[in-house]
């Protein structure tokens, strides 16, 4: 059941992701990226990271991709339909997908991992918030700060960025 | 030995004088400055006679004939372990004598110039540089080592250049006096390897080493030899070169003639008496390393020296530059001496060339020198050089013409003048050795003859020409000079000179050959009666001669072209072809690949541009592959 | 941990959605799709993490905190990039990518 | 502080000095007194040589002065100096005071000029006082560098490329030469312990042969390129064409002089291994450089390429007697080098001077300048027999004992190549007498030449300073040569233990 | 956890309590007078940038991600005092009415990437190394766009954020496999684990992909002409001098630290990005007018040097790289700096347009004179020093062959920024720049450039000090 699981939800992800970065209309591209992002989010259930799954389909899914989504509908009108693609990125493109996704896979493949005999951890709410607050080793206060100032710096920023000023002065 | 160490005043007091006269800027009457010269030279003089009295007769030959006496030396440069070049003054017998004429022509031509050159620009400058030239040439005889004859070797082309190109706003005396430099230049260049290799083999410049008469120093070396001839023979043919140019041997003899372009008491003092004998000096000084070491080099030294007598003679006689024709007279006569050296052997009656190369060269510095300023005096009246504008001038200048035709007899070989002597010597060397150089020699003494009365009668004799103004007498202290030295042109052949210079510094008697000297007087009469009957009357008969002769007349007249050649060879080959073509490589070639590195740098970068498209998937692209080709290249040396 | 697949499996379906998005940054251009691309990228990063946590290390849950970690930076980066987008298209009336090059050489 | 120390504090203090001033005439003051100390200085340091050496000193090197700089890299800050050191520095000296005076005229922007001119001479001071390599290498491209500005800004003609071109081969030269120095630094103690950079002790240790093969042409052809070794010559024409007086003749008289001073000093006489499997190749570069520097110069039409060719020509001649690696050969190469520097500075501040008068420097567009200009024309004559080797002028001196040193060889080849070289002496003779009978003598070609001024006092004051030093060593040599000599001791000694022959 | 344990932290902590200061004081400050903030922000920076130098205990924190040594203060150091500079130079172009509203933004923005990159130079596992990375990344594009009215600061914002964001992507998917082949993010698990396997070696290369992007190394460089040109010039010289200086510290540190065991594999990599960055760089920088575009490929071929130094993978190497990084502060400062003066008081930012400079502003034409021979590498001045250490470090390898294409390149270099002086100094125009006066603030941050261009090299105690605490990192 599981096997059958993941190989449907792997055939989702390619598939969509391929279809997201082909499709010639935008809005559907991001309908497919949604749907990547949640076959994603399925694989994170099966591997028993229900958190991260959670947090992938709000934040990632729900969030981003409305994001996404917002902004296609600022800056086109739906029936928007891409040009092609340039010849030379085309192929340029592909070929550097092809060959990478090739070494890469061959290199992965190629080394033998090795699993920890460690016993597992057992994954549950307690155990994620005892680390994501700890201070010492495998404990992720830190790296949690840090990105609480990154989230406020890019707030500023899109407030910056964003910001409408006198348009009159407008070059 | 310190007796004679005041003789190191000889050349430094005209080098004081040149540097006084040099940088003096005070504007004093120009007379002055010529007698500042003179009374220079003169003390001068007076130091070499007292030198050469007290040399050759108070003190007197020893057992071994005359002792070369070094009478003061200082290291000037010390090069490696046994070579070092010092300066000093070395006494025997030719340097002495050549004291003797080079004071004695120098004060003569100082004095002379104060006549001849009055009212030029630059009077100061010109003493100068007669001063300058005269401690050079007295330095060079007085050398003690080949390489301080090299040094003063180099000076007196240096002070010839200047006194060449005096008049240096005229094209003609500049191009002449750089081809005097230049010429004598290249010559110096094979004196120069030449002193190299004979210093790396014998390890030593002195002459006191070099010339002893069983010296060592040159066993070792012996047997090397280069291209199949032996090293020694290479270096003195080298050095012979030096000599040549400086005495204007063929094929080296294109400068002499030009550097008639100078004032003519310097071509008397320079271009007859002094720096073309210089050559001369050199072979003889020499003399024992050549005759010991390399008689293969002397024999050549006989023939380059008997050619260019003849070819000289040849020449003289279609001249009409009358300093010309004295100027290939001198080639003529050089090439006497350097013949009479070349059939020299050593030694007593064997040395008998070497004597008379000396004695000729003594009386011919007196009767040359002579000639010189007597045709100076005469251009000095007629303002002109050329023969076409003179003629009958004995009426004007009596003491011009006495002394003049003094002079002529002498050169002819007439006894009981000087000339006949040495002369007679050169012949009789000549006939012991060989008899075709004896027979050329000959003929050369007619030609010679012929020519010089070619020369007397047309600007004597023949029909007056029409003067700007009419001819005058020069002053005194012009003509005390001529007197002077005609003086000495008679009576110079008087002097024991086989007693006192000879090979081996040991005096021999030597005595008149008659079955040689006859017909040589004969010959010389010959060449007169010849010149008297074209020339002492106006005539058309040499006109239509010269028409007969025809093309052989043409390339005499133009000196069988030699100076075509050259120029041929100056500025078509080394010009063209040699210093154009390394000036068009160096700016195109090689520094067009170093600009052109610069270039396709630059080029490059404007090739490369279009790289940095603007576009962000470029980038990306350019990202991706290049992590890629890295990943590729290092993991799996693929790329 | 899924009976019966292997890690590899994981690895193949992570690389090429790597390289999937690699290929969909390089080949579009539209700046929002793009951005998706990237987005693809990092899933594809994120899978990585997970899976070698789960299958090589289920003793700690630093792949685990750092998807999370990763999530969050993208989302970080996804607003600055759309507020950035939405400027582009204030000046350039477009975001193409070939109208936004004034820039280059 | 140490006497030697002081001929890089006396510039700078003079650069300081020259920014406190208003105008130019405060710039020239300020420059002309600060060299002229410099000079005396100069002049001080030869006498205590002498007397030193009098007095029975054998060290290799006097006044040596050693501050660590940077101890990681064991990097000092050492100066010291031997015969040959000071001779340089007295050559640099008397040029350094000609050229302050050659360029009194200069007024645009002429504190910078000063300062820019004045930078160089401590570049040069600094090099040659140096011991320690990277001491010397950076002093080497102090004096490198501010050629860009100076030919750039105050040249004529093409400027801005030659100095360019200049600038960059002078650069490219010095990144030869700088992994030349990091192979020395780093090979400098092959049987352990530290690493130096002072050339006196890497002396005594026996560079790897391996290592010397490698290094020694990136060493020898880094300072041949400002020694103008063929082909990396053709900065020099340009760039000597285009700059402004004094720079001309400081950089033909002294920093060429660097080029030559390095070859020996660094390249030479730490690898003599290389240096005598190698000469061979370069010997010939040189025997070419000198010949065909000559004919170059035949054809010029301008006086300063002319000048700049004869350069190449000479400036072979002391890298081609530094090969010879005999104490005669490499005395003459140092005379040449003191005797090229002062003649060539003489001809160039001369050109400058007659360019400053005629506005030209082609040589068809003058003549009969011996009449108008009579005491320029007649240095020039001089500096032109010095040039040609006439003897009782420094070039005589010098090219004789490098003539006669390279003869000294056992081997055919090098005497074959001696006589090749020597016969560019009738070349020199021949395009100096081109010159000088074209634009001296003659009639004047030009009627605006017959107003010209002749020397004004800075001019005769420069000129005469550069004659006299000609003339001095042409006249007398001996302790000049001698001291050379001494000092080369310690350098064949070293070059002679891996002599074949 | 204890209070003091915190001070290990007080480059950091500082600098995030001073861009909360400063995000209150706008608050206070009435909207006529924000400018104020701008002395007001300097002056706060001036005094954390001074107390960084007071010397501190050294030590790890968090269970080894954060991780503080002698090394990694002065680095820090460095940067503040970089920023501090950039500070003062940035008062004109704040002081620009358009400019007005957003002050105080620019500092925080400025400050945090700062704080991003204290914790990427501090970083003792690769998550902390990741988010100090987008810390200082993602707020610089902000930055970068900042000159809302012009299309070209916009253009180089988006660039800048979507190649950051791929080559983040490419670095992320590096650390996933070395996560997965050694079992953890932390450096000292990984060092004890680390083998060349292919794995690790891919892994390696995708991560100098990133941090080659972030160095600006070729291939990974081409958004920094684009962006460089295109931001505001404050902006342009904080991400050459600041953003760069940082990545090459972390890169340096990481190669050093985490890679260390790997030199045989990665030697041949560095050497070859060596050789491309500095020759492409310098191939485009030849023909380039725009001076920020011109600094842009000159700082790439300058990043091409510190490779040389980290080549040397020994303290050598680390001390010639932080020297020459402290070096390129002062001088590439002193560059933009003029370029700063030169564009406020007249809007011209091409070389073309510096002609005649020198007759008008001869102080300024010096100083970038003087700046650009250091950045050339020419005695006397820092930058040769900073080259030299650089090269020794390579050659202390054997790297010679790279150290002569590295100085011949340094002599390419030389021309075009010879260039720029023959503009300043020989070229004549009708209309030069006319004459100005900088602000005082601007001038301070000359003096001290130029101070520091001459001092820096001259005083050897800098270097050794840096060689001293480089021994104690290794």
């Amino acid at each position: 059941m599981n096997v059958a699981m993941f190989y449907l939800l792997s055939a989702i992800i390619l598939i969509f992701s391929v279809l997201s970065v082909t499709t010639r209309k935008i809005l559907r591209a991001a309908v497919y990226l949604l749907f990547v992002l949640i076959g994603t989010s399925g694989i994170y259930f099966q591997l028993n990271y229900e958190f991260l799954a959670a947090v992938q389909l709000t934040l990632y899914a729900g969030g981003i991709v409305v994001l996404i989504i917002f902004s296609i509908l600022l800056t086109h009108h739906i029936s928007h339909k891409f040009e092609r693609p340039a010849l030379f990125n085309l192929l340029g493109g592909i070929a550097v997908a092809a060959i990478g996704a090739g070494a890469v896979l061959y290199t992965v493949f190629d080394h033998q991992f090795v699993a920890s005999t460690a016993p597992a951890l057992d994954v549950n709410m307690t155990a994620i918030g005892e680390q994501l607050l700890g201070m010492d080793k495998n404990g992720y206060v830190l790296p949690f700060e840090l990105i609480s100032i990154l989230l406020l710096a890019a707030l500023i920023s899109a407030v910056v960025v964003a910001k409408k000023g006198k348009e009159t002065e407008e070059l | 030995m310190t007796g004679y160490a005041y003789t190191v005043l000889i050349p430094l007091i005209p080098l004081c004088m040149f540097l006084v006269l040099g940088l003096l800027t005070v504007k004093w009457k120009p007379i002055v400055f010529g007698i500042m010269g003179t009374v220079g030279m003169g003390t001068s003089f007076v130091l070499s006679l007292i030198t050469a009295i007290n040399y050759f007769f108070v003190v007197g030959p020893g057992p071994n004939g005359f002792e070369p006496i070094i009478a003061t030396k200082v290291t000037w440069l010390r090069l490696t372990e046994f070579l070092h070049i010092d300066l000093g003054v070395m006494l025997d017998p030719i340097s002495v004598m050549m004291l003797v004429v080079i004071t004695t022509v120098s004060l003569m031509v100082h004095l002379y110039s104060m006549g001849y050159m009055k009212g030029e620009v630059g009077f100061q400058r010109f003493y100068a540089f007669l001063s300058l030239f005269s401690f050079s040439m007295l330095g060079l005889v007085l050398a003690t080592n080949i390489f301080q004859m090299y040094i003063f070797w180099e000076l007196v082309g240096v002070s010839s250049f200047l006194l060449i190109g005096y008049y240096y706003e005229k094209p003609s005396a500049v191009a002449a006096s750089k081809k005097a430099f230049i010429v004598t230049r290249f010559a110096d260049l094979g004196f120069l390897i030449g002193i190299l290799v004979l210093s790396f083999y014998t390890k030593t410049f002195d002459f006191a080493d070099l010339t002893a008469p069983n010296t060592t120093i040159f066993a070792e070396s012996a047997s090397v030899s280069f291209i199949g001839v032996s090293v020694f023979t290479w270096a003195m043919l080298l050095i012979f070169m030096g000599g040549a140019g400086k005495s204007a041997m063929f094929p080296l003899h294109i400068w002499l003639p030009d550097a008639m372009e100078g004032p003519t008491p310097v071509s008397a003092l320079i271009h007859a008496a002094t720096m073309v004998v210089a050559g001369v000096y050199l072979v003889a000084r020499m003399f024992p390393v050549f005759h010991f070491q390399a008689p293969g080099a002397l024999e050549v030294v006989a023939w380059v020296g008997g050619f260019t007598s003849l070819f000289a003679a040849v020449i003289a006689m279609t001249q009409f530059d009358i300093k010309r024709v004295l100027a290939f007279s001198t080639l003529s006569q050089i090439g006497y001496m350097m013949l009479a050296l070349g059939v020299s052997g050593y030694g007593g009656e064997e040395g008998l060339g070497y004597m008379a190369s000396m004695f000729h060269l003594f009386t011919h510095a007196m009767f040359k020198a002579l000639l010189f300023l007597g045709a100076g005096s005469i251009i000095h009246a007629v303002h002109s050089n050329d023969m076409n504008d003179m003629g009958g001038l004995r009426k004007y200048m009596p003491i011009t013409h006495i002394t003049f035709l003094i002079a002529c007899l002498t050169i002819s070989g007439i006894p009981p003048f000087s000339g006949f002597f040495s002369k007679d010597e050169i012949l009789v060397a000549a006939h012991n050795y060989s008899n075709t150089l004896f027979s050329i020699e000959y003929i050369t003494a007619g030609l010679t003859a012929f020519y010089m009365f070619r020369l007397y009668f047309r600007v004597f004799w023949g029909n007056e020409r029409h003067y700007h103004h009419t001819p005058h007498e020069s002053p005194l202290v012009m003509t005390i000079p001529l007197m002077v030295l005609a003086f000495a042109s008679i009576f110079s052949g008087f002097l024991p000179f086989s007693e006192l210079v000879t090979s081996d510094k040991i005096g021999f008697e030597t005595e008149t050959h008659l079955m040689v000297a006859l017909p040589s007087v004969l010959i010389g009469v010959l060449g007169i009666v010849v010149a008297w009957i074209l020339y002492k009357k106006e005539s058309l008969v040499p006109k239509s001669i010269t028409e007969k002769l025809g093309i052989v007349y043409t390339a005499t007249f133009n000196k069988f072209y030699i100076d075509e050649v050259y120029l041929f060879v100056t500025k078509r080959v080394i010009f063209n072809y040699i210093s154009r073509p390394v000036a068009w490589f160096d700016r195109q070639i090689i520094d067009g690949f170093m600009v052109g590195i610069g270039k396709v740098t630059e080029k490059t970068s404007y090739e490369i541009k279009e790289m940095q498209s603007g576009q962000l998937q470029h980038y990306a692209f350019a990202f991706v592959a290049g992590t890629l080709i890295l990943v590729l290249s290092l993991l799996y040396c693929l790329v | 941990m899924i009976e019966g697949i292997p890690i590899y499996h994981f690895l193949i379906v992570s690389t090429i959605m790597f390289f999937v998005g690699v290929c969909g940054f390089i080949i579009r251009r539209n700046l929002i799709t793009m951005l998706m691309a990237v987005e693809l990228i990092l899933n594809s990063v994120n899978i990585n993490f997970v899976v070698f946590n789960r299958y090589l290390y289920p003793d700690q849950l630093q792949g685990h905190f750092f998807t999370l970690f990763i999530v969050g930076v993208a989302a970080t980066e996804a607003a600055v990039a759309i507020a950035l987008i939405i400027n582009i298209y204030r000046r350039f009336k477009s975001i193409e990518v070939q109208n936004v090059s004034e820039m280059k050489f | 502080m140490n006497i030697l120390s002081l001929f890089v504090v006396v510039p700078v203090l003079t650069i300081v000095g020259i920014l406190f001033t208003k105008d130019f005439r405060g710039a020239r003051v300020v420059s002309a007194i600060g060299m002229s100390i410099q000079l005396v200085l100069a002049a001080a340091l030869v006498l205590m040589y002498l007397g030193a050496r009098k007095a029975g000193v054998t060290d290799e090197m006097l006044w040596t002065a050693d501050y660590m700089w940077f101890p990681s890299l064991n990097i000092h800050y050492a100066i010291g100096v031997d015969g040959i050191a000071v001779a340089m520095i007295g050559l640099t000296g008397i040029v350094v005071f000609a050229g302050i005076f050659a360029s009194w005229g200069v007024e645009y922007l002429s504190r910078e000029f000063f300062i820019s001119l004045i930078l160089l001479a401590t570049g040069v001071f600094g090099f040659f006082i140096s011991l320690d390599l990277f001491t010397m290498f950076l002093f080497y491209e102090v004096a490198v560098i501010p050629m860009y500005l100076l030919i750039g800004v105050w040249g004529s003609g093409p400027k801005e490329s030659s100095a360019m071109k200049l600038t960059l081969m002078l650069m490219g030269g010095s990144a030869l030469l700088m992994v030349g120095l990091f192979g020395l630094y780093f090979n400098s103690a092959p049987d352990g312990g530290a690493l130096t950079w002072n050339i006196m002790e890497i002396a005594k240790v026996h560079i790897p042969d391996a290592a010397q093969r490698f290094f020694f042409p990136f060493t020898f052809i880094g300072f041949g390129v400002l020694g103008a070794l063929f082909p990396f010559h053709t900065w020099s024409p340009d760039g000597h064409a285009s700059a402004p007086t004094a720079v001309s003749m400081l950089h033909a008289g002294v920093l060429m002089k660097l080029g030559g001073y390095g070859c020996f000093r660094v390249a030479m006489f730490l690898m003599p291994q290389a240096a005598h499997e190698m000469a061979w190749i370069f010997i010939i570069l040189t025997t070419i450089s000198v010949v065909y520097g000559a004919f170059g110069a035949i054809w010029q039409k301008d006086l300063k390429f002319i000048n700049a060719y004869s350069s190449v020509s000479h400036c072979g001649l002391v890298i081609f007697a530094l090969l010879m690696m005999n104490k005669t050969a490499m005395d003459g190469a140092i005379l040449q080098m003191i005797s090229h520097g002062l003649m060539t500075a003489l001809f160039f501040a001369l050109i400058g001077m007659i360019y400053g008068r005629t506005h030209t420097r082609d040589i068809r567009e003058m003549g009969g300048l011996m009449k108008v200009i009579p005491f320029l024309a007649v240095v020039y004559m001089i500096a032109g027999f010095a040039s040609l080797g006439l003897p009782g002028l420094s070039g005589f001196v010098a090219e004789m004992t490098v003539f006669v040193g390279s003869f000294q060889h056992q081997d055919l080849f090098h005497r074959v190549v001696t006589i090749i070289a020597a016969s560019s002496i009738v070349v020199t003779a021949v395009y100096i007498l081109r010159v000088v009978g074209i634009i001296l003598l003659g009639p004047i070609k030009n009627e605006h030449h017959l107003e010209l001024t002749d020397a004004v006092w800075f001019e005769r004051l420069s000129t005469i300073t550069l004659v006299l030093a000609v003339a001095a060593i042409g006249i007398a040599p001996l302790w000049l040569s001698d001291t050379i000599q001494q000092s080369l001791g310690p350098i064949i000694a070293k070059l002679t233990v891996f002599n074949p022959f | 956890m204890t209070i003091e344990q915190f001070f290990l932290m007080r480059h950091e902590l500082l600098l995030i309590l001073a861009a909360i200061i400063v995000l209150i004081a706008e608050l206070a400050v009435s909207e006529s007078g924000k400018t104020k903030i701008i002395p007001f922000a300097a002056g706060l920076f001036a005094l954390v940038t001074a107390i960084g130098f007071i010397p501190a205990e050294t030590g790890t924190l968090f269970g080894g991600s954060f991780q503080t040594s002698s090394l990694t203060l002065f680095m820090k150091n460095v940067l503040n005092l970089a920023v501090l500079i950039i500070f003062l130079q940035s008062e004109g172009w704040l002081k620009k009415p358009e400019n007005s509203e957003r002050i105080s933004e620019y500092f925080i923005l400025t400050i945090v990437t700062l704080v991003g990159m204290n914790f990427m130079i501090s970083s003792g596992d690769f998550l902390m190394f990741y988010l100090g990375l987008e810390t200082a990344t993602i707020p610089a594009a902000a930055l970068v766009a900042f000159d809302r009215l012009k299309s070209h600061s916009a253009e180089a914002g988006i660039k800048l954020i979507l190649s950051s964001a791929l080559s983040s992507g490419i670095l992320l998917f590096g650390l996933s496999l070395i996560y997965g082949a050694t079992g953890s993010i932390y450096f000292a698990d990984i060092v004890a684990k680390i083998e060349p396997s292919p794995i690790i070696i891919l892994a390696f290369i995708f991560f100098v992909a990133g941090m080659g992007f972030k160095i600006s190394l070729v291939p990974f460089h081409f958004w920094t002409a684009d962006v460089y040109e295109g931001a505001p010039i404050n902006v342009t010289s904080y991400l050459s001098v600041v953003s760069k200086g940082a990545a090459a510290f972390t890169f340096s540190i990481i190669v050093f630290k985490v890679f260390g065991a790997l030199f045989e594999q990665w030697q041949h990599l560095v050497y070859a990005l060596a050789v491309m960055t500095m020759t492409i760089a310098n191939l485009f920088a030849l023909r380039q007018d725009n001076i920020k575009r011109f600094l842009a490929f000159s700082s790439i071929a300058q990043a091409g040097f510190i490779l040389l130094g980290i080549l040397g993978a020994n303290e050598m190497g680390m001390a010639s790289v932080v020297y020459f990084v402290l070096v390129y502060v002062f001088t590439n400062l002193g560059a933009f700096g003029v370029a700063t003066s030169v564009f406020n008081a007249s809007g011209i930012e091409t070389i073309s347009g510096y002609k005649s400079l020198y007759k008008t502003n001869p102080k300024l034409s010096l100083l970038m004179t003087v700046a650009l021979f250091s950045l050339a590498g020419i005695p006397p001045v820092a930058g040769f020093f900073g080259k030299f250490f650089l090269f020794t470090s390579a050659a202390s390898r054997g790297y010679y062959i790279l150290v002569l294409i590295a100085v011949l390149n340094a002599t390419v270099s030389l021309y075009y920024y010879l260039r720029v002086i023959k503009s300043m100094f020989i070229d004549q125009t009708d209309e030069p720049i006319a004459a100005f006066r900088s602000s005082i603030s601007m001038r301070i941050s000359l003096i001290m450039c130029v101070s520091g261009i001459f001092v820096v090299g001259f005083a050897s105690g800098i270097f050794e000090y840096i060689r001293e605490i480089s021994q104690l990192f290794f």
